[in-house]
Parts: structure tokens; C-alpha cells; sequence
């Protein structure tokens, strides 16, 4: 169960599928992400509530032909431009967009995980997102009447995660902000996980949670796979890169530069356990 | 302002800005924040008068204490210095949908006259727009759950709409009865608060009204800078200037982060 | 907001409230049900997915006029006596009951820790609980058309848990089988909680729950509080005293000779922080 | 049984019951275990030929490896010896519900031969019971959602019966297409193991055939011990015995509890 990362993605990642790749600002799993654009995967739809600079890289290498997603800025920053571009523009393709709120999409993600066809909660009410959306209803509550927004379960075909640390048997524990990540790996079908590295036993975290092997179709040993995100106890949010990517991204040309320089020609390391 | 006015300042309007919003909290408040000013305003009240106050990031981050301003809503610092870090549907659904949290912060790039905000889209269609904003995050479910929200945006023509682009997220939508239509079951906006003053909501028709403007900040500059025929308060306050300890402490956290906001 | 047991109970438990007590086999805070014995509170209408020994003292004792439960028996060991007692011959006075299942009292609870009006999950149907319970209905997916079960949102008026720590600001800290105890706090209207000790700073635990002060009412010092069950890292389950109790709750006769010394002539040891 | 088998017989009933439980379990399976005997097999499984078991019980505990039986499905050593532990609402949501389970290992106080269980009263009025029994628990979502269930008790008249008197965790219902109108998407039983044999479903009509016979037990005292005109297979199997190694360590894991069950 613990491969390479090239041979997970190659074997468990396919044209026209849909992925979710999470991490709240957290533990994103960009390594993985660089090699799906090397492999040249395409017409994905990618769910994640905050498309960040992984799928702006994603949406620029135009892997996507469909976003699903909550919050579409650079943290802090300000726009992603990729993104913007894709949806402005329909560069370098024409991107669908399915947009929710995160409190929606993230109950799309629990109702996934729980097995179950819908969630509810109380949300979209008041927005105009409600008219530009799909998977939302309103429905009324059986025993109050009350008026209640239902979202349907989203089940993605591949979920991706980074975490810090996993065993010899392929049980994972993540700590710090754990997000979506639990949620989002269980809806899925296939679960790719790159971690930090493989320690002998885990030991108490505060704020973990630990994804048990058997929901786990493969583990790649990516050191710093998350940057320029953040592993908690390894790894400190690079964050002039999030600034520089502001300028980076800006325009077609410096884009198209980097991600020739910086991801197509630059090959993962392969690291075996 | 004149020149002469603003020669005057020890201070920039965004301070001012921020000062007013950080002054807004209570000690025994507990506060969803926003990235950007509002998160600025709030870790300023808990480093000022409000050292009790609880901060509550949408990243599962509760009661979080950090000594810097962070970049995005998730950094290590926040989850390194909170009592507890939550699941993202824990967030949601326990603490903020469950009406436990008392004031949202929250930004805007638009906004009308019954507070509803848009962070969506600029221009007239959805599906082409002129500028393609980041959209809801957690605005729209914290504008419906928390019991009151604060919006804290730069005031002008630009920003403040007759009508804006999009509603992202509830206000009092129409006027009054809309949030219970709705089906909001959070208060609405208690207070906007700009580079100007501080706008509140009619009691009655739910419009904001100017109650206070800021020290050396006339009533026909938030008149000029509003996009509708805005309202003033009879009884209109004006900001207390802030403090030096305020103005230190805003600026040391300032130096602190490398947030652009 | 750290409180003797016997004046928290007095000033937050009233005759004819809805109180739960919950602690799935671990940490079950039998002090408090204690306490709640010798004030003479009545007409409680008890809420727990397993009554156990604890709401069989309290339901033998009188406190009870209804219970709400998923699962009534002495695990490993066989019958709840006092329970059986009261539903089958209304001793010592009649008691209603609202029965479920663990899937959906746990979804019940969670509903109103969400505070939604209702929860859905897959269960009740093919049972014929479903004739025999309130607060469940079947409704129809609005995307797919299954059909499923609501179960409607639980609010006690009173949650009251046991944990193995406090800080001296009144946020809790319980480890191990954390069960529904988060859900149940943070479902009610008031939530007292009993610990073993107040401590300076949380270390980490693995499987930790944190309750953060800002919604717990009062906190009590009870060490041994959760005995005869147990608090890990403080004391084993006491499996000699359940198997104990098959004797001395059988006869009504011995179960009041027992209630008598053990409880009501057995005041609670007054702790103050 | 005659009294010269017994005398032969260096098991007991239980015992053979438990340990052809316990050998219906592969070394990959996931099994949600119920306490009692269901637990006490699921354990041996896990000490004999099927260490990679993963064993998950209602209190949360997920691949919990104890070593010794445990009184409650909470012991403090389930939650010790856990790969980890989740709350009540997400063992039951996001692990059983999404069928994420193989096998379902279920008791029950009164089976008809579909498979149906009744744990929760005995008599003809739930108002007003002969006897009160525990009632559900998690009996009905196991029974519901995973992927296959297994059901372990004692084979007589009084447990076997043709109408039990209250259904509480539904096997297949009426008969063919009932899990499919209750909207259960596990498969039902797979078996039913008694300390007489082993009962099997029909594919086509659900109902539970006798499939296999302990060794020392004769196809007379089956149907004898059965409320309903129980058939038996034509391809009747015959278990074998228990080895010395399963006796030997059932025995010593019967000598670490205090379970009397």
C-alpha cells in the first residue's frame, strides 16, 4: 500500500474524473497536484472548498473542465488569478464553476461520508447563490415546518490528502487543523494519501485524527509535500510564496514560465519506504 | 477631508477603521472572524480592553490567542495557540449554526443599505462577470447564525450600492421580515463600520443610518461616499481619536504579519 | 463557575426538567445522579442511550416520571431490575418511555448540538420500533427519492457529564471513549460538568475532547465521580460492582436497604477548588 | 443428544458455537462486534488463524485489539488497545452507516427464519411486556448497514419461532425484496450459528436452511430445537471439531473475563 507517488496517481487518478484534494490552508497536498499536471491528467472536475494556489496551478495547466468549490481567493493576498482567468476568460480552457458556501459544501462532503444521499442545514437562505447553483434545495423540516436547506452528498471518484505521519500498516494521523480531510476521504471511491514520513507508532497529538488503512488505497512518502501550505511540527506556511505567486500568476506568460520550470521539469523524487 | 484635515492625523482612516471595530468587542464576547481587518480589529480588542474576549476562526481554530496577525485563516499560529481545533463541519454546524457565536466579523466588497454584502461577483452577470470575486467562504452562514454581525469595509460610491451586484450574503434582504422568511436565525448586521463612521440599522425599516462619524471626518464626505441618499442620526456621535496605546499596539501588529490587506 | 455538586444541582436541576446524563460506559457521572437522589428531585423526564446503573438508582429512587433510551440493560451481566421494575409493574410510580435506537437517539442529540430541528439517517425501517417511538418519521430524499428516516432534535433542559479534567477557567478535558458527551453538552440549555481534578494546563491525549467554558454552567470536583464505571488514566470499571448490583437491585427490599446506606445516608464529600 | 455423546464430547455446546463464529472470520475482514459471545468469538478469531481482523465496537473503538474479553463494550482496555477511538455519532454516521463494515456480529433473545431478531420485549403487548428486554442498541443499524450480519444464539423453541414478538432488527423482512423496500443496503444475514449448526438463507426465498451440523449433533434435535418446520440443505456439511489450540485459547480468554455471558 505505500507506493510511489507517480505510480498511485498513474494507476488511481483518471481522465474525466472527479477529485478532491483538501486541506484548510493546511497540510495541502501540492506535490501530489504537481504530478497529476506532469502526468497530464485532464477534464477533471476538482472539488475543494478553497481552490487556493494548488488548483490555480491545476486550472492554469488546464487539468479541469469543472470547479466545485466555496472560496475561490488567495488567502491574504487577494485573487487567484488562474482561476479568474479560466472563468473571465476561458483560458486555457472554459472552466464550469458549481459554487456553494464552505458551511454548504462541507456538509456535501459529511453527507458523502456518512452514506447518506443528502445533508441538511441552514444555509443559501437569503443568497442569490441559490439561484446559480446546483445539489441545493430547500425543504421543509417534518416536524417543525421550518424552512431548511438540503445539499446533496458529493462522492468524489479520488480524494487526496497530505498528512504528517503514517505507520507500517498504512493508518494515518494528521494533527493541528484537521479540516475536511477526514470527511472528504471517506465520500470518496480511492484515497491517496502523501505523508511526511513513516514513524514506528503514533503518539498523542492534540486536535488529531487518525484515518484507519482499511479506507486507504494507497500512501506516498512526499517530505514537505504540503508546501508552500504547512505541516504543523514540520514545516512553517511559506508565505512569500503565496505573495509571490500573486505576480507569478498574474499574467499567461510568467505562469506558463514557472509551471515549465517548477513542476513539468521537475520530477518528483521518487521515495520508496 | 481637506488637506489641512488630514495633515492634522496622527492616524489613517484604516486605523481608524480598525480602532472603532476592535472597540466594539466586549471582553465576554465570543467573535467568528474574517480574514483581513476584521481578524486585525479583533486581535487588537483582545490585545486592549478585551483580554477575555473568544475568537473563533471558520478553519476549527476556538478560542485561539495569537500574538501575530495571521496571513490566512488557517496559519499555525492560530491552531498552535487555540484552546481546541475543530473538525471544518464541527465548525459549522455545532458553533456557528447553532447560534452559540455573538458577533460575526465579516468584509465586504459591496454593500447596500440593508447590509446585505456581496463578495461574489462584480458586474451584471453570474455567469460572465466583470471581476470574479472569491465568493462566500463562510460569510453567508455566518451572517444568517451568529447572533449579531459587524461589517467593517472602506466607505464609497464604489462600495456602498443602491443596489448591488450580488447578495452573497443576508442582511435584512428586503427590510423587515425578510431574515425570518429567511428562515436567519441570527439577529443581522448590529453595526457597519467604515473609514468614515459607524452605520447602524433603523429599527424599525432595518436601513443603516450614520450614528457616528470619525474625528475630523465631515457628513458631507459620507454623504458623497455613499451610493444612496444616506440617513444621518440625529443624535450623531463622533469617535473618540484613538489612543496612543491603541495606535502602538495596532501598528506593532501591523509589523508583525505579512497579511496585504 | 467552579461550584460544590450539591449547590450546582440545586440551583440547575428543577422537578419536571429533561435532564441527560450521558457517558457511554465510560465516565458516566454517577456523583451527580447521586446528589440528584438526595435532593428528591421528581418528575425528570431521563434521557440516555444507555440507562446502565445509573438511571436504574435514579428510576428506583423515584426521580423519573419518563426515559429516553436506546439500550436498557446491565451490560455483560443481563437486566436492569429497576428499569424492568417500572415498566413492567410501574414501581415505584409509572414510567413512560421513548424508546430508539443508539443510530438514531446519537442523531437526535447531534440535531440539536447542530441546532437543526431534525436529523436523517438510514435506520428504524423494518423494525417495528417504528410503531412504537415518537420523534421519528420517514421522509423521501429530495435529490434521489430513498427514503430515510428524521429523527427530531433533542434539547434537554440539563446535560450533566463527568470528565477527567478541568482548567481553572472551566474548559474541560475528557480522553478515551468520548462517546456522545460533546453532543449532549452542547444540545442542552444548561450543562453541568463533574471532573476529577482541576488542572493547570491540558496535555495531549490521544481521542481527547476539549468543552470549551464558554458553554458549561458549573463545574464540580468529584473525584471517583464516574465510579463504578470508570475514568481512564484514573480508575478501572468496577465490573465486580455491576455484577453486584443483578443482586442487590433485584428485590425491591434490598435495592432500598442499599439506597438507603449507600445514597441517601452517604452525603457527597463537599470539594471546592 | 444422547448422554453417551455428551460424555464423549470434550466441549461444550457454547464452545463449538464459538468457535465456528469465530472461524466465519478472515483475516481481512472488518466486523462491528456486539458484546457476549459475538465479542468472545470475534477475539478468537483475531488470537487463532485471523490476526489481521479488524474488530470495531459500538463505544467507537475502531480496530481495537484486546486482549483479554471485555464486561462492557466499553472497557477501558478496547479503548486503550484501539488504533483510535470516535465519537457515538460518527461510529454510528460515517463508519456503519456508510457500509464501510463487512460483517455484522449480532445476538438475539427470540429469530424467525428470516433471519428477523428481537431484542427489546417478550410477550404480546410492548406496553405492557412479560419481560422487558434491553431493546435495540445498535442491533438495527448493523443489522441494516453492514455488508453482511451473522447471528450467534443458542438453537431452541423457545428463541427459534415462527413469529417472534416484536421485530427490532430486520433481516429479511417478509421475504424476498423487503430490505429493498425498507431502503437497507446491507446484504442481510449471511448466517445464523447456533450451538447446533449453521443456518444459511435460501438465495431465492430467504429462508434460513440447515447448511451445516455440529459434529455429535443429530439432524432430529435440529429440527426438534426449531420453532418452525426448519429445512436442511441436501449438501448438509458437518463442522469440524474444535481444535485443541481454538479450545485452548477460548478457555483461557473465557479464565481473563468477568463476563458471565
Amino acid at each position: 500500500m505505500i507506493r510511489t507517488l507517480s505510480d498511485a496517481i498513474k494507476d488511481l487518478v483518471h481522465d474525466g474524473e472527479s477529485v478532491a484534494m483538501e486541506g484548510f490552508t493546511h497540510l495541502i497536498p501540492f506535490s501530489a497536484a504537481d504530478e497529476i499536471i506532469r502526468q497530464g491528467i485532464k477534464d477533471l472536475t476538482l472539488i475543494r472548498m478553497t481552490p487556493d494556489l494548488i488548483y490555480d496551478r491545476m486550472i492554469g495547466a488546464g487539468c479541469a473542465s469543472k470547479l466545485v468549490f466555496s472560496w475561490g481567493g488567495n488567502p491574504g493576498v487577494g485573487s487567484l488569478h488562474r482561476f479568474r482567468d479560466a472563468i473571465e476568460n476561458s483560458w486555457p480552457r472554459p472552466l464550469e464553476i458549481e459554487e456553494h458556501t464552505h458551511a454548504g459544501l462541507a456538509n456535501r462532503y459529511l453527507a458523502g461520508a456518512s452514506g447518506l444521499p443528502f445533508a441538511i442545514l441552514r444555509g443559501y437562505q437569503g443568497s442569490d447563490l441559490l439561484d446559480h447553483t446546483e445539489n441545493v434545495k430547500i425543504i421543509d423540516c417534518p416536524f417543525t415546518g421550518e424552512r431548511l436547506a438540503a445539499v446533496k452528498a458529493i462522492n468524489p471518484d479520488v480524494t487526496i490528502i497530505h498528512a504528517q505521519q503514517a505507520d507500517r500498516n498504512g493508518n494515518v494521523l494528521l494533527w493541528g487543523i484537521t479540516g475536511i480531510q477526514k470527511e472528504a476521504a471517506l465520500a470518496a471511491k480511492k484515497v491517496i494519501v502523501t505523508v511526511e514520513e513513516i514513524v514506528e507508532s503514533f503518539e498523542p497529538k492534540m486536535n488529531s485524527a487518525i484515518i484507519p488503512a482499511f479506507v486507504i488505497s494507497a500512501i506516498c512518502i512526499c517530505p514537505k509535500g504540503s508546501a508552500p501550505s504547512y505541516a504543523l511540527d514540520y514545516y512553517e506556511r511559506d508565505n512569500d510564496a503565496y505573495i509571490a505567486w500573486n505576480i507569478i500568476s498574474k499574467e499567461r506568460e510568467t505562469f506558463v514560465a514557472w509551471l515549465d520550470k517548477e513542476v513539468l521539469n521537475s520530477p518528483v523524487d521518487v521515495v520508496q519506504s | 477631508m481637506s488637506t489641512d484635515q488630514i495633515a492634522e492625523m496622527a492616524w489613517s482612516a484604516d486605523e481608524m477603521m480598525t480602532v472603532s471595530a476592535a472597540r466594539s468587542l466586549t471582553n465576554t464576547d465570543t467573535c467568528f472572524v474574517g480574514i483581513g481587518i476584521p481578524s486585525t480589529a479583533a486581535i487588537l480588542a483582545k490585545a486592549t480592553h478585551a483580554p477575555g474576549l473568544t475568537l473563533i476562526y471558520e478553519s476549527g481554530t476556538i478560542d485561539t490567542n495569537p500574538s501575530q496577525l495571521p496571513l490566512s485563516i488557517g496559519d499555525g499560529e492560530l491552531a498552535q495557540t487555540a484552546l481546541t481545533v475543530v473538525s471544518i463541519p464541527e465548525i459549522f454546524n455545532y458553533w456557528l449554526q447553532a447560534g452559540r457565536i455573538k458577533i460575526g466579523f465579516l468584509g465586504a466588497a459591496q454593500i447596500d443599505k440593508f447590509g446585505n454584502i456581496n463578495t461574489t461577483i462584480i458586474g451584471s452577470s453570474y455567469d460572465n462577470p466583470k471581476v470574479r470575486l472569491p465568493g462566500a467562504g463562510g460569510a453567508t452562514e455566518i451572517a444568517g447564525a451568529c447572533i449579531y454581525t459587524t461589517i467593517i469595509c472602506r466607505q464609497s460610491t464604489r462600495t456602498f450600492l443602491e443596489k448591488i451586484d450580488f447578495i452573497t450574503s443576508c442582511g435584512f434582504g428586503k427590510g423587515p421580515g425578510s431574515r425570518k422568511e429567511y428562515g436567519l436565525t441570527g439577529k443581522g448586521p448590529r453595526n457597519v463600520i467604515t473609514d468614515i463612521g459607524i452605520l447602524e440599522p433603523d429599527p424599525d425599516s432595518c436601513e443603516l443610518v450614520l450614528t457616528q462619524i470619525h474625528v475630523n471626518v465631515t457628513v458631507e464626505h459620507a454623504l458623497r461616499s455613499t451610493g444612496w441618499a444616506l440617513k444621518i442620526s440625529d443624535n450623531l456621535k463622533v469617535t473618540q481619536p484613538p489612543t496612543e496605546r491603541e495606535l502602538e499596539i495596532l501598528r506593532t501588529l501591523n509589523t508583525t504579519s505579512n497579511a496585504h490587506t
